[in-house]
């Protein structure tokens, strides 16, 4: 295990009375931009106030969705960094309208606020050396991805992305994650390339090329479970993002579980906090 | 300085906000102030480990939440072991939720949980008593006042009953539980309620019902926290829909001592302490020194105001 | 075109939606279409004149209304007299509801308004039984399947209970309805809540506490419904919070054959005639031919959804 | 009595089945302007759509005042049309914001649309031949005064306005009424000249030079209660507009009552439909 668990009744011991950078914060950020990336994805960006903390690749925002015109969303919703710039005190989310809250969320313009609580979570841990490492992404799974690439490659990691989707004009971050460092394969279902067999080669001839150390994977059960048969029959060290539904999204109230195999038995861990990384081997996908 | 201490169920609180069970725990320390609180109380424990129901846990209605968590734990040894001894660092007392299904793993588990640290137990009621057809217990006051009584007589800490917003008549069962010993009630846990997904037919929580919470339920809470302060003489803690300051006013000017905030603080992490403050800046701006002085301070001089509406027609002038 | 005809508690209706006793009158006619309407609901009528509650009558609450109108009332005799003939002009059939706080009162009056133009009875047994401590009748089975009993001799006209969901155990007073005699059931009315006005620390009712409707209630309302339909075998129809399409079929899924609209009129003067509208486009998009085929359509086959949620991962690929 | 008198069971009987002119109609209208008029009170005025039916003075509509940002109006409100433009299919709303409802209302922006429910109610009835008449208003009274200056004049009454407020700066309408044809006389609580007796020498003034043949009232108990012995004194006619707190706006829910005298008993009157508008000498103020 290179993941740190946390026992849901083991928590850290004399937490400090207020927060302190790296503690989340209920924030009231500002929105900066806004754009359509295509026909299904949008990009917003805010500015952060002074001295907030800032994420870490994999960790996530909890984020309040105004309401107003019929729009009533009253729980907070989930949505992983996408891009982090602590230097400028920005942090950017990918994300696909679905439902009441990102709906909301759309309608959002440059200069208004918007109230974010965060970070939370645990994010992504590299390989303890510089092995190359491999992203399986599909979806929305991309903008949790995103950050890992500039992350991995600042520690010295080689970083080969193979991004899956419906069809190339759905395909996000090729050119972001090409300039970030990362050698991107794509496969799409229109091209018929994103079957399991086919993705599970392009995995197998990376593994030969001495390309594959770790696996990351985010956005599709059905790619999770071929990760973790090419990392249990390699012997690779691999990492799953997951999503759940959630309400507090610290820890406290036990809507995000999911189940994972834990010495032959299922538990349920919560993806807000024991999460939304996981170790690939233990998620029951 | 504004005094918001009070005495409620056989504790001195600091102030009258504490968390509502099941939407506290550790994993907040890093959030707020602990040590704002008037108390602590924790999620609700079973005597054994349970995994808790199948999802989806939980689902978004106008204004509020369906939970149906169920309860998962970790068993109450696991709890008293490691838990308990993790409060001793603050120090607002803590309060330990505890439920069981049958009346005799109900009174062991009082008895286990009755260790140094604990200031008070609050007993979740609302569960299914399994020796009366799987009704609930605080359903019916013989049932409330029963199984109080026998927790009366298994631990020697102060009881809270929490009581459920489903009974048909609250205040005969508030009244079961003051009979039974409680030191005091908790009104109330959340209203069985469901919704249905109408694209896919199907209930929107993978256990059918579930509780609703937040603020849609406060008008109905807030009614029989009024009904439970008329009918009982020990004290009321309100909860229900609590989200702002103004909110716990209108639970302590019907006579509650004491208010939980549940939900709200999924919405506003700190909405807890944010409610603290506010109040304190309430008695501050309307000159109230002490916070008793506005438990259970409804006027129903104007109940039946003259039909004449002077107030109402001079409001614009 | 879309069937949106039911057969429901002894009547043919053209289609499921009908107004709320209490929201819907005759001051409406022109301001959406009558015909459209499944059935006509009238307001609660009483055997004597009478006045009403104080003002405050009504004050709003998150997603929702609390009312204490009272009954004002002409009578029976007037409103016999002068309005339900007046009814006669449309096709929908005519609900009249009808409350007396005494058994033999209750049945004088059903026996007055069993009159041409009249075709079924809605009996709101939400009202305090004088003979019965001032307990609503609707509050336990026994009351409830007394007083329906002698309704049910005192006319040959559908009877249709509306119940109260401030019982504890609805599911049993909706059996002891149908065991009296009742055709239909209506879930249900208002629920028992009250607020407070802080600054001046009255209660925002003349009448303290008041009925809660609107959307807020439809969780509690809705689960209800759900209750009566299993545990009844005559037609249930769904009132509370109901205030679009997705919100009637959300009551018809869990087994409703018809809805009522209350509250939503107030905000929307055409919600009644919208919600037709959009059942039938509802339909129309989905492929339902009958919406006969809706009724009692639950899925409960994923109620315990594996928790892999591949639906869940897969959503956003 | 002059004014039509309803009895809350007798209704238009046969009513047509879709909507037309003259029936209240669920509009969405646009802001077209927006302005403070001073410290307490702005003007709002909306475009209608074409063919929509308009208000009379004295009539009102049922806003849906937008939710959103922590104002959570339920209910509609109701608001006196201020100025009625048919020619130009507009309309105008002079109101004070005192809670949740106008301060939703105070965030609309030109451009915006209105959900306004409307015209309802019963307006001002002039008196049968051309007499003078006199109105006496108080703070948002006047905004229900406003539109029966032009009516009246336009029907060859003689018009008086005693307007009234706590002080000359919180006066409002007094160049709009000199304009529409009113002879206006101010009386303030800052100045000493708003007290019950100083105002009853005023209109018995006006009686005496004959310009009070008919008195209407708006905004204040004491004023109605003031304006009830004069024109009971002297048989003059009179007409009261009330307020109550309103659901339904069209007479179905019985929450919006006030007390009236009626034959020696009180009744119940809806102000929503048997008014806002009632006979000066019934109400009981
Ligand atoms: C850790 C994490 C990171 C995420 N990162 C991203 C991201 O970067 N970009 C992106 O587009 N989406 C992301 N999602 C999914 C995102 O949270 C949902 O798309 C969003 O909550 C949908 O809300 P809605 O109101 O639009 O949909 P609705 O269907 O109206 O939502 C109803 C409820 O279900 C919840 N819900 C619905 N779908 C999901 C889901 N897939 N995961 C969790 N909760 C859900 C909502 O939060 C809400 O509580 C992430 C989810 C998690 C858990
Ligand atoms: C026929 C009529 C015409 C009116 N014309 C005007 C006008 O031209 N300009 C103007 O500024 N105001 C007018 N009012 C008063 C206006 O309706 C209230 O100021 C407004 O409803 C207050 O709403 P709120 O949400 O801001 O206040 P809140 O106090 O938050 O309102 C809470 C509830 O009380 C009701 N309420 C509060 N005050 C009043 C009141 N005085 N009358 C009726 N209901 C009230 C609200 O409608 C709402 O239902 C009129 C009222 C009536 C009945
Ligand atoms: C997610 C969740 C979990 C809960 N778990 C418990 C519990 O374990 N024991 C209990 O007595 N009440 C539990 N409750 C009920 C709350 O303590 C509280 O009674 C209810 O939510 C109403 O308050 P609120 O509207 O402020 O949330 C839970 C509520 C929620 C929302
Ligand atoms: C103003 C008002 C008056 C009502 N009057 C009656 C009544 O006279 N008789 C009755 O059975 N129910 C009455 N009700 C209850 C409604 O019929 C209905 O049961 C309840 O409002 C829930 O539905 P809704 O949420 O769609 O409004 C009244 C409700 C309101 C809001
Ligand atoms: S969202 Fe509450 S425990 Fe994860
Ligand atoms: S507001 Fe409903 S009757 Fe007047």
């Amino acid at each position: 295990m290179m993941m740190p668990m946390l026992d849901p009744d083991v928590v850290p011991p004399a937490a400090p009375a207020r927060p302190v950078p790296g503690r989340p914060l209920e924030i009231e950020a500002l929105v900066r931009e806004h754009v359509c990336v295509n026909d299904e994805y949008r990009y917003l960006s805010l500015d952060l106030p002074d001295g907030v903390p800032h994420a870490r690749p994999g960790q996530f925002y909890h984020l309040l969705c105004p309401g107003g015109d019929g729009l009533e969303p009253f729980f907070r919703r989930p949505m992983s960094v996408y891009r982090v710039e602590p230097e400028r005190n920005r942090v950017g989310f990918l994300y696909k309208v679905t439902g009441t809250g990102t709906a909301a969320m759309a309608r959002l313009w440059p200069g208004d606020g918007f109230n974010i609580f965060g970070p939370l979570g645990i994010g992504f841990t590299l390989p303890a050396d510089t092995a190359p490492i491999v992203l399986l992404g599909r979806g929305v799974g991309l903008a949790t991805m995103g950050p890992l690439v500039p992350f991995a490659r600042e520690n010295g990691h080689r970083v080969t992305a193979v991004l899956s989707a419906r069809a190339p004009e759905l395909l996000m971050s090729v050119e972001e994650m090409r300039i970030a460092g990362a050698d991107v394969l794509t496969v799409t279902d229109s091209e018929g390339t994103s079957a399991v067999p086919h993705v599970e080669g392009l995995l197998e001839d990376l593994v030969a090329q001495g390309r594959c150390g770790a696996l990351y994977v985010c956005g599709s059960s059905r790619l999770t479970r071929l990760a973790q048969s090419v990392a249990a029959r390699h012997g690779l060290f691999g990492e799953v993002a997951l999503e759940q539904q959630m309400a507090c999204g610290v820890g406290v109230c036990f809507c995000c579980v999911r189940p994972f195999r834990e010495n032959g038995e299922t538990v349920h861990r919560r993806v807000c906090c024991e999460g939304p990384v996981f170790p690939l081997a233990e998620a029951l996908a | 300085m504004i005094d918001l201490s009070v005495s409620c169920g056989g504790l001195a609180l600091a102030n009258p906000v504490m968390p509502a069970s099941g939407t506290f725990g550790l994993e907040q320390a890093g959030i707020f102030d602990f040590e704002r609180l008037g108390a602590f109380v924790t999620k609700t424990i079973t005597p054994d480990k349970r995994l808790g129901n199948p999802t989806p846990r939980v689902s978004e209605v106008p204004r509020g939440m369906l939970n149906s968590i169920g309860i998962p734990s970790k068993g109450a040894d696991a709890f008293v072991r490691d838990v308990i001894p993790r409060f001793a660092q603050w120090r607002p007392p803590l309060v330990v939720s505890i439920s069981a299904n049958t009346p005799d793993a109900f009174a062991d588990l009082a008895r286990t949980v009755s260790v140094a640290g604990v200031a008070a137990i609050e007993i979740n009621i609302s569960c299914p008593n399994l020796e009366d057809d799987g009704k609930a217990f605080a359903m019916r006051p013989e049932s409330t006042r029963e199984i109080v009584r026998r927790l009366r007589d298994a631990t020697a800490l102060p009881l809270w009953a929490k009581l459920t917003p489903n009974a048909g008549d609250v205040g005969a069962v508030a009244q079961a539980a003051e009979e039974g010993g409680a030191d005091a009630l908790v009104v109330a846990n959340t209203i069985l309620a469901m919704s249905v997904d109408v694209d896919t037919r199907r209930p929107s929580l993978g256990n059918v019902m579930g509780g609703l919470s937040g603020p849609a339920v406060k008008p109905i809470i807030l009614r029989m926290a009024y009904q439970c302060a008329r009918a009982a003489t020990i004290p009321v803690i309100g909860c229900g829909g609590i989200a702002t300051a103004k909110d716990a006013l209108e639970f302590l000017i019907v006579g509650c001592r004491a208010v939980q905030v549940g939900t709200a603080s999924f919405i506003h992490p700190s909405a807890l302490v944010d409610v603290i403050d506010d109040l304190e800046d309430h008695c501050r701006a309307n000159g109230i020194a002490r916070i008793e002085d506005v438990i259970g301070s409804l006027d129903l001089t104007q109940a039946e105001r003259d039909m004449i509406g002077d107030a109402a027609l001079e409001a614009h002038a």
